[in-house]
């Protein structure tokens, strides 16, 4: 197998936390390995807090890793120093937002994001192109919608001028970090399946950030599921969410509210919360809630292991497959 | 909320009516009180010793008295003081003073000769507090019995001024103790003067009569409240209302602000001193006599008095002679020579080959006559007075330019001659008119720009003048000292070295609805000033209440 | 479109989501203090600008009789040098607008620089420049002044704008600097950076232009203390007196006392330019601060709509005893500068003692409205009025009640919880002290039985008592949103209103908190309403449901029966937009378009634009139809049966 | 901790810097004490006078400036400051100890009574949006506020001691009341501050009403606002303990940083009425240069600004939980 689009090695960010001579160190991120293949839309499932966003932001280097390596296409960010290498991989790889009330500067024209993304990536593209792109998102008419202001604008609407500025780049993968999570149920439907078409139309990858599940499954090819700054599961979709390996899985599928399925109200009662990784020990961080914890899962900390074919889960307890050998 | 507080206002102002009306009936009691109305700019520090450059006025005259009484508005007659007599020998090289007896210092020691060679020796030995510098001319000071005898290092006649009427005599049992009389603070002075120091607060110093003073009958004052303000306006409110009856100051508009107030508001502003245009003369324009001579013709000082002054500094002549307090020694000849004449100032340029391009002179060499002129912008009227001349000059062809200072950027670039044109004078010159044309004249007060100048800012030297100055210092005769005093108004007109434009007064405003006994212009007995020290004791002394005979 | 609604813009909590500086104009010239304050500016600009032409004389001339009164020919007298005291203050104006223009504009772009950087580069860059800001902000400034003025020599226009500059840019440094800072996490920064911005760009064009009212309110700040500092310079005579100033004509005034001799005019003219100079930037920033803050501005509704308010009948006929509560006909409306936006419109429920009510919606349907308006909370920011209607609770109308008889039920027998118990619980104040609050208010109970009381209802919701002594922010996200519970069970009222008290938790948090409240609810008996955005959430929980569309009921019936049988278009398109975690995965359409603006919405049926089924019939507004028990207001089921409501 | 020691830090360099300016002025200012003091005796004095000035007031001339520094950094840390040479030979200290209470008294009391008022004010104008209070007090104290104070107290002046006689014009009591703790003196001084006093109040109290009011009405927003109403608490109770606490937070620092302004307002006070304080203490000592005192009063202004905000910190720790956590 080629390259994929994008791989991370053991991908770690840790934050120096608390007062002032205090050696508090918060691990965001820990040893994280995954892959992104062309055309391919990934969703990355937790909870807040579970170090979710912060893989986005080192993915569109905002941050640098404290330890790991990202690699876009085979070459090591690290490797990245000039600001021509910058601007081309920023190029590569936009982001989408989570609050589109926040991600427009409001004392611009909705088009100022786009017009900035041609100029800086891609020079001597003019008003057709930013028309181009507000109509790929469904923004019509677009001559009239590129001169709004963002007030002016619904949040969905607003929500798809952040998907044309990140086309303008006319990108390879789009880092959408939570990108419905803030507009009304009526409209999610319509970004989530507009990222579905970009795909199709100009063979885009998508990393989808989110905390539903449902709109995980509605989407993407595989998900990885993040507990604590670990990835705990990983899979095709489907695969993952009809028969979940690892308990914190269970756990968060078990307690998205289903009106179609029937009422199980007695099999969610946990009351615990994704804890802050500050100095963690060694030992499972899901431990502490989990209903089927043995010994080991205290000292020591699981590794991601094969379950069944694409299945990776990161558990003591957990079963592979029955007549499926671990591959 | 709002009911509260129109609540609390009311209240307030019940509270203050009532406090208001109490004090004013106390004010009607105390009639033998004088309150002064001086300002000083600063509050009281209630330190009184007499050498201290600071405070010296508020105790020198009143609490501390002289051997002589030198009246400058009567160009230095004598009053004998603390000395009941003196005498000049030794081709007026020694000075002997015969002290009074029977004086008594306010704790009850008596005055003695030993007390006044004690305290010239404490100046000896002390230069800080030697604020005349009588040692430069001194060279001892002897006692024999209740005679002291004053041996000089040349004839020192006008130095008698210094010696006998400006130094306070101070009492040798109280200061022989002092470790260091130059920081002493003397918060409970103890003298032979007609006012005891009762109480002092930063706001107000409180003197009542020395009961055993030795001028017997007087002082018939009880009480002297002397105040302290720090800026003219509340004063000027103090004489209008009445709660003053002696003020020292300038008062904008004294007519209608303060003499239509009340019929016993009066006031007089006798001239002692010359304000003056000081000319810097070795500015490389300046110090061609042409261009002074022009400035002199070309400002019209009685206008400037009038406008800049309100006509309360009458104008000066290029003399340096302050009339009508001098007028005897004045020259009648020089005194109208520059009169206003705009026409003959431009005639004295364009002798002098001074061209004019537009509305300004130019050298031969082309430079502009435009100067900039130093004044104090806190000085209202010296700051209004300028603004006049300024005028005044551009109608002939010179452009002067104000600067205006603070008092000390101000005082030291005229010290160390740091200007072109400045506007100033001294704040007093002496009780004759020598005093101030030597301050003006003479080499010794004059130092190389860049160091400071006494008094002769200008930097105007002359052999033949210093000669002049030199020559007074050994007569007392009148008609010699009259005669020494004419050439040297001749050096004025002649080399114009500074322009006077006004003279400078003593301010001077008085109620009589209580009190009698004021200087008046028919009675100067004294500078009537609150600030001129002693004399503001002479005047508190001849102060009586008008129920008295 | 605008936003969500009309009754949303209320509540934003900044300028941010509003092109700053757009409609400033309209803005300005809807205030009376912008306009009393740019009309101000605008006369002494003119002022300042064409002296020449407006003074009837020169400025300097002194010939017009000294300290004359004033006269046609010198309307305010002359001064004591026979000036004219008139053209003397219009010749003065010019000083004083430039030191103010020039030392605001100095000093905001000084401002603008040290506060922008500062907070965008953060970290040393931010420590040395806070640092400075700071101790400029301390060592004070007039004192300083004046000794620079002092010992200046011409301390001319030049000198003090400089000087008046360079110290007084402090204060809106520091607004400047919090302001960029609460800016900093704004995703539009960190776009500018992922997408390849340079550092200066970045502040310069992207941070700038949206602090457009900061800037200007630290500007007329600036400028309104260089005229009032540089006047009161020139008055104790360290500017130049030779200079044309107000500040010099005060100056000239007090030293030729003015007052006392009776030149009155000369002294109080001046000041009163001063003032008045000062006031236009005075009122200008008052008025700058209720433009950029929406909140500050008071918005009254038209009287005449209130009017309309019903009369509460005396009681209502035959009350049930099982029907814990009835609204009827209840609307609310909110002024908004438009107009009137009615956010509920003409509303009917009732609940039954023990009831789970579920009311779902888009954001800006009005549920939340209809939620406060119910319970008798509305008022700042959601200012609404009740515009007509009843709640009647237990039979009593509280729409009629005054507050002095709400409070008396309050608590006791409705309570509430909020959808963020972080910005529901006083930050000041202890859980203990706020428990405290609420139990003395409604009771006599000693401090002991106060205490064992919280203690109870925390061990209620799962938390440990020791946290009684807790302050909110020390607590975490899904404690504080069960303390609230917590407390809103300290009476053990019979309804609970719950506004999406879920929302802000993650799903498994939401997921067990929703199960608690059921349990509690089947444990205490209470009632209660419960709003939400999220019609999933309440699909088990609630018996009854009521969605709402643009401020009115679409649809109300049993849960189950509504899940299973949805008839309103809108509701199943809502059923639509949500994928499924178990079910089929298929694809989904959800609804497209967006809400009416509920300024002017449609006369006819308000979701017709974005209903599959709409025919010329939608243009005439549906009323609700009762299918079987199921409330619906649609046409679609206009022949099947009759209405139950007007409209 | 690490915000104790950011405000020690900041209390360390604003001293410092205050220190260092106050040292630089005078020497940056041209001539010297001795002339300064030439020039208050004109022509009294013998031109051969000026050495004993300068022995008199111990005149350096020739000292360096690193030496002089270091030797001013000293005396200050043990307090001397020096003569003044305005109150020769008197020291710096008991002449301000002398003029302080008097400032204290008139200014200080006057400025906490203008914050606590205005504070109230604004309290109860939010409180009560949109009634009588709202509508009328903010508006004219923000006019009022833009009042040029030294004119106003001209005006007060005139108006209520010259043509009213209402009140003392100047001082700050009668010249012949003895000065003690009477109710003769204390009265007197009482009816001569009340117009500076008021003139102060009525300038400054504007500003807080102002940032009040929109502070409470910004709180009256809350949640927890709402939630008290909600929970039948008494108005008065929600006023002061829900509203008004939150509400004064933001300004108390701004309290303690306005105490610089408060002096500087002083300055023209003490000016215009003649008043016995610090004010116009520091206005002479600019006049005579009066390097000592000057320098001792600048710091004084600064230390106490420096102090006032250390306290507003801690009643600001005290009121704000939140604070206390973070330090």
């Amino acid at each position: 197998m080629s390259e994929p689009l994008l791989r991370t090695e053991g991908l770690t960010r840790h934050f120096r936390v608390g007062k002032l001579f205090s050696r508090q160190v918060l691990h965001a991120v820990d040893e994280v390995n995954f892959t992104i293949g062309r055309g391919e839309i990934v969703a990355l499932v937790g909870e807040s807090g579970s170090g979710k966003s912060t893989i986005a932001r080192l993915l569109a280097r905002v941050y640098k890793p404290t330890s790991g390596e990202i690699y876009f296409e085979g070459r090591p960010l690290s490797s990245i120093r000039r600001r021509k290498e910058r601007l081309a991989y920023a190029s590569d790889v936009p982001m989408v937002f989570q609050d589109p009330y926040s991600s427009i500067n409001p004392a611009y024209r909705v088009s100022h994001g786009i017009r900035r993304a041609l100029r800086l990536h891609r020079k001597g593209l003019g008003r057709p192109e930013v028309e181009r792109l507000l109509g790929e998102v469904g923004l019509v008419p677009p001559g009239k919608l590129a001169g709004k202001f963002p007030h002016e604008l619904s949040g969905g609407q607003r929500q798809r001028v952040g998907f044309a500025q990140a086309l303008a780049f006319s990108p390879k993968l789009i880092i959408a970090d939570e990108p419905v999570s803030m507009l009304d149920v009526s409209i999610r439907i319509g970004l989530l399946n507009l990222m579905s078409e970009l795909r199709e139309r100009e063979g885009v990858s998508f990393l989808y950030i989110t905390h539903d599940v449902a709109s995980a499954r509605y989407i993407a090819d595989s998900v990885l599921v993040m507990y604590a700054g670990h990835l705990v599961e990983e899979g095709p979709t489907e695969d993952v969410i009809q028969r979940p390996k690892h308990p914190y899985t269970q756990l968060l599928l078990s307690a998205v509210p289903d009106p179609r399925a029937p009422l199980g109200v007695s099999d969610a009662a946990d009351v615990g919360e994704p804890p802050k990784v500050v100095n963690p020990k060694e030992g499972c961080r899901f431990q502490p809630r989990c209903p089927y914890a043995i010994a080991e899962c205290e000292t020591v900390t699981p590794l991601l292991r094969p379950l069944g074919p694409q299945r990776l889960a990161a558990c003591h307890v957990a079963e592979a497959d029955v007549g499926e050998p671990a591959a | 909320m709002k009911r509260l507080m129109t609540l609390a206002l009311v209240v307030c102002l019940a509270a203050t009516a009532s406090a208001c009306g109490g004090s004013k009936s106390s004010k009607s009691g105390g009639k033998t009180a004088v309150t002064i109305s001086n300002e000083q700019g600063t509050t009281w520090s209630c330190g009184f010793n007499p050498f201290n450059s600071d405070v010296n006025f508020l105790s020198f005259g009143t609490v501390y008295e002289e051997l002589t009484f030198v009246n400058g508005l009567k160009s230095g007659q004598t009053t004998d003081w603390l000395a009941s007599s003196y005498a000049w020998s030794n081709s007026n090289k020694t000075l002997t003073v015969t002290i009074r007896p029977g004086v008594k210092w306010s704790d009850g020691k008596p005055l003695t000769a030993g007390d006044v060679l004690f305290t010239f020796n404490l100046l000896k030995k002390n230069e800080g507090l030697d604020l005349n510098a009588a040692w430069s001319v001194l060279k001892d000071v002897t006692r024999n019995g209740n005679k002291i005898t004053f041996d000089f290092k040349g004839s020192a006649v006008p130095y008698f001024y210094y010696i006998a009427a400006q130094t306070p005599i101070v009492p040798e049992h109280i200061w022989s103790t002092i470790k260091n009389p130059v920081t002493y603070k003397d918060t409970h002075p103890v003298g032979t003067g007609p006012f005891k120091m009762a109480s002092c607060s930063p706001q107000v110093i409180k003197y009542t009569k020395n009961a055993g003073y030795w001028q017997k009958g007087k002082p018939t004052i009880e009480t002297v409240y002397y105040p302290a303000f720090t800026s003219n306006d509340p004063a000027n409110q103090q004489l209008a209302s009445g709660k003053a009856q002696w003020g020292s100051q300038f008062i904008p508009n004294i007519k209608s602000y303060y003499v239509s107030k009340s019929a016993d508001n009066h006031y007089w502003f006798p001239p002692t001193v010359n304000v003056s245009i000081f000319i810097n003369l070795q500015d490389p324009i300046l110090k061609d006599v042409a261009v002074r001579k022009a400035m002199a013709y070309a400002i019209d000082r009685k206008k400037v008095s009038e406008i800049g002054e309100y006509g309360y500094e009458p104008p000066s002549n290029q003399t340096g002679i302050v009339t009508p307090t001098f007028s005897s020694w004045l020259d009648p000849k020089l005194a109208h020579v520059f009169d206003y004449n705009p026409q003959k100032a431009i005639q004295t340029l364009q002798a002098a080959g001074y061209k004019k391009k537009g509305n300004l002179f130019y050298t031969p060499e082309g430079k502009p006559l435009s100067f900039r002129i130093l004044n104090i912008g806190g000085y209202s009227d010296w700051v209004a007075s300028v603004q006049v001349i300024q005028k005044q000059l551009a109608a002939v062809g010179i452009k002067i330019t104000p600067e205006n200072l603070s008092s000390t950027t101000y005082d030291a670039d005229n010290y160390n001659g740091k200007f072109q044109l400045s506007y100033n004078g001294n704040e007093s010159g002496g009780p004759a008119p020598y005093y101030e044309l030597r301050q003006v004249l003479y080499s010794k007060n004059s130092a190389p720009i860049g160091k400071p100048a006494a008094t002769n800012w200008e930097r105007y030297e002359n052999p033949a003048t210093d000669r002049l100055i030199e020559q007074y210092a050994s007569t007392a005769d009148p008609a010699t000292q009259h005669g020494i005093v004419r050439k040297l108004e001749q050096v004025m007109v002649n080399e114009v070295p500074v322009i006077p434009v006004t003279e400078g007064v003593d301010w001077y405003q008085y109620n009589t609805r209580d009190l009698k006994g004021w200087v008046t212009p028919d009675n100067p007995y004294a500078q009537p000033a609150a600030y001129v020290n002693p004399d503001w004791g002479v005047v508190l002394l001849n102060l009586k209440p008008k129920s008295a005979s | 479109m605008t936003l969500p609604s009309a009754a949303e813009a209320v509540v934003e909590p900044l300028e941010i989501t509003r092109r700053p500086g757009a409609d400033l104009w309209r803005a300005v010239a809807g205030n009376r203090k912008a306009v009393a304050g740019v009309l101000l500016l605008a006369f002494f600009l003119v002022l300042a600008i064409f002296p020449g032409q407006i003074a009837p004389y020169s400025g300097t001339a002194e010939d017009f009789g000294r300290g004359l009164g004033p006269s046609s020919a010198h309307w305010f007298g002359t001064t004591a040098y026979g000036q004219d005291v008139l053209s003397q203050l219009i010749s003065g104006t010019r000083q004083s607008i430039i030191i103010a223009f020039a030392v605001g504009g100095l000093a905001t772009a000084i401002a603008v620089l040290v506060g922008v950087s500062a907070a965008y580069l953060g970290g040393v860059a931010d420590g040395v420049l806070s640092l400075i800001t700071d101790v400029i902000l301390v060592i004070p400034i007039f004192p300083l002044i004046i000794v620079i003025a002092a010992y200046e020599r011409n301390s001319g226009l030049f000198t003090l704008v400089v000087v008046l500059g360079a110290l007084g840019w402090s204060y809106g440094a520091r607004q400047l600097r919090s302001q960029t800072l609460s800016l900093r996490s704004r995703d539009f920064l960190e776009a500018a950076r992922v997408r390849g911005e340079r550092r200066f760009y970045v502040i310069v064009f992207e941070i700038i232009p949206t602090m457009t009212s900061l800037i200007v309110a630290s500007f007329l700040g600036a400028a309104l203390y260089a005229v009032l500092f540089a006047a009161g310079l020139q008055f104790i005579g360290l500017g130049d007196p030779n200079s044309q100033s107000w500040g010099t004509m005060l100056y000239w005034a007090e030293n030729n006392e003015a007052l006392g001799a009776g030149m009155v005019y000369w002294a109080i003219m001046p000041g009163v330019c001063v003032a008045l100079l000062g006031a236009a930037f005075a009122l200008l920033n008052y008025a700058f601060d209720e433009i950029s803050n929406p909140a500050l501005r008071l918005r009254r509704l038209e009287r005449k709509a209130a009017q309309e308010l019903e009369p509460a009948p005396a009681v209502a006929a035959a009350p049930d005893s099982e029907k814990i509560l009835e609204v009827r006909g209840l609307s609310v409306a909110y002024a908004s500068d438009d107009g009137p936006v009615v956010a509920v419109d003409n509303v009917d429920l009732d609940l039954r003692r023990g009831e789970f009510l579920g009311i779902v919606g888009e954001s800006g349907c009005g549920k939340s409205t209809l939620l406060y308006a119910i319970a008798r909370l509305l008022g700042a920011p959601l200012a609404g009025e009740i515009t007509g209607g009843q709640v009647l609770f237990k039979g009593r109308n509280m729409v009629s009640m005054t507050e002095r008889e709400l409070r008396a039920i309050r608590w006791r027998e409705y309570s509430v919880v909020m959808q963020s118990a972080m910005n529901a619980l006083n930050p000041v104040l202890t859980v203990e002290a706020q428990m405290r609050d609420a139990l003395k208010a409604h009771s006599d109970l000693s401090k002991r039985e106060i205490e064992k009381r919280s203690k109870e209802v925390l061990r209620l919701v799962s938390i440990d008592p020791v946290h009684l002594h807790s302050y909110p922010h020390q607590l975490s996200g899904g404690m504080r949103q069960r303390a609230m519970i917590a407390m809103a069970l300290l009476f053990t009222p019979d309804l609970i209103i719950m506004d999406e008290p879920t929302s802000a938790l993650d799903v498994v948090a939401q997921r067990s908190l929703m199960v608690q409240i059921k349990e509690l609810q089947e444990r205490l008996g209470f009632a209660v309403i419960f709003v939400t955005h999220d019609m999933s959430l309440v699909s088990h929980f609630s018996d009854r449901l009521l969605v709402m569309y643009a401020a009115q009921v679409a649809e109300f019936g049993k849960t189950r029966q509504l899940f299973d049988k949805p008839l309103h278009p809108y509701t199943q398109g809502l059923l639509e937009a949500f994928p499924s975690i178990r079910g089929e995965n298929m694809r989904l359409v959800g609804i497209p378009g967006h809400p009416p603006d509920l300024l002017r919405p449609p006369a006819g049926c308000r979701f017709a634009a974005r209903c599959p089924h709409a025919h010329e019939r939608c243009a005439i507004a549906p009323p609700l139809y009762d299918v079987e028990g199921d409330l619906v207001r649609c046409v679609l089921y206009e022949h099947d049966r009759e209405a139950v409501a007007a409209r | 901790m690490r915000f104790v020691l950011r405000r020690l830090g900041f209390f360390v360099v604003t001293l410092w810097a205050a220190i260092t300016l106050n040292f630089l002025i005078p020497r940056l200012m041209p001539g010297n004490a001795a002339l300064s003091m030439m020039s208050r005796y004109k022509g009294h004095i013998n031109p051969n006078a000026m050495h004993a000035l300068e022995v008199a007031f111990g005149i350096k001339t020739h000292e360096s400036l690193v030496h002089a520094y270091f030797t001013y950094i000293g005396n200050i840390a043990r307090l001397h400051f020096g003569i003044s040479l305005t109150f020769f030979p008197d020291t710096v200290t008991h002449q301000v100890l002398q003029a302080l209470p008097w400032t204290l008294a008139l200014v200080g009391t006057t400025t906490i009574l203008a914050f606590i008022l205005g504070t109230l004010i604004g309290l109860v104008a939010a409180w009560r949006r949109g009634g009588v209070l709202d509508g009328v007090l903010p508006p004219i104290f923000v006019i009022t506020s833009a009042f040029p104070y030294f004119w106003l107290a001209l005006l007060a002046i005139w108006l209520f001691s010259i043509k009213l006689g209402w009140f003392a014009e100047s001082g700050g009591y009668d010249v012949t009341t003895t000065v003690a703790w009477s109710w003769a003196f204390v009265s007197d001084a009482f009816r001569h501050s009340v117009l500076p006093a008021v003139t102060i109040l009525v300038t400054s109290i504007g500003g807080w009403i102002l940032t009040m009011r929109n502070n409470t009405i910004t709180v009256l927003a809350e949640d927890y606002v709402r939630m008290a109403r909600a929970k039948g608490l008494s108005p008065w109770r929600i006023m002061w303990h829900y509203a008004g606490r939150n509400a004064i937070l933001p300004n108390l620092t701004g309290f303690a940083m306005s105490l610089g302004f408060v002096v500087s307002g002083a300055i023209l006070v003490e000016f215009v009425f003649n008043y016995p304080g610090v004010g116009w203490m520091f206005l002479q000592s600019v006049e005579n240069q009066d390097y000592a005192l000057m320098q001792a009063l600048f710091l004084m202004i600064t230390v106490a600004v420096l102090i006032a905000i250390l306290a507003a910190d801690g009643a600001t720790a005290i009121l704000d939980p939140r604070t206390r956590d973070r330090s």
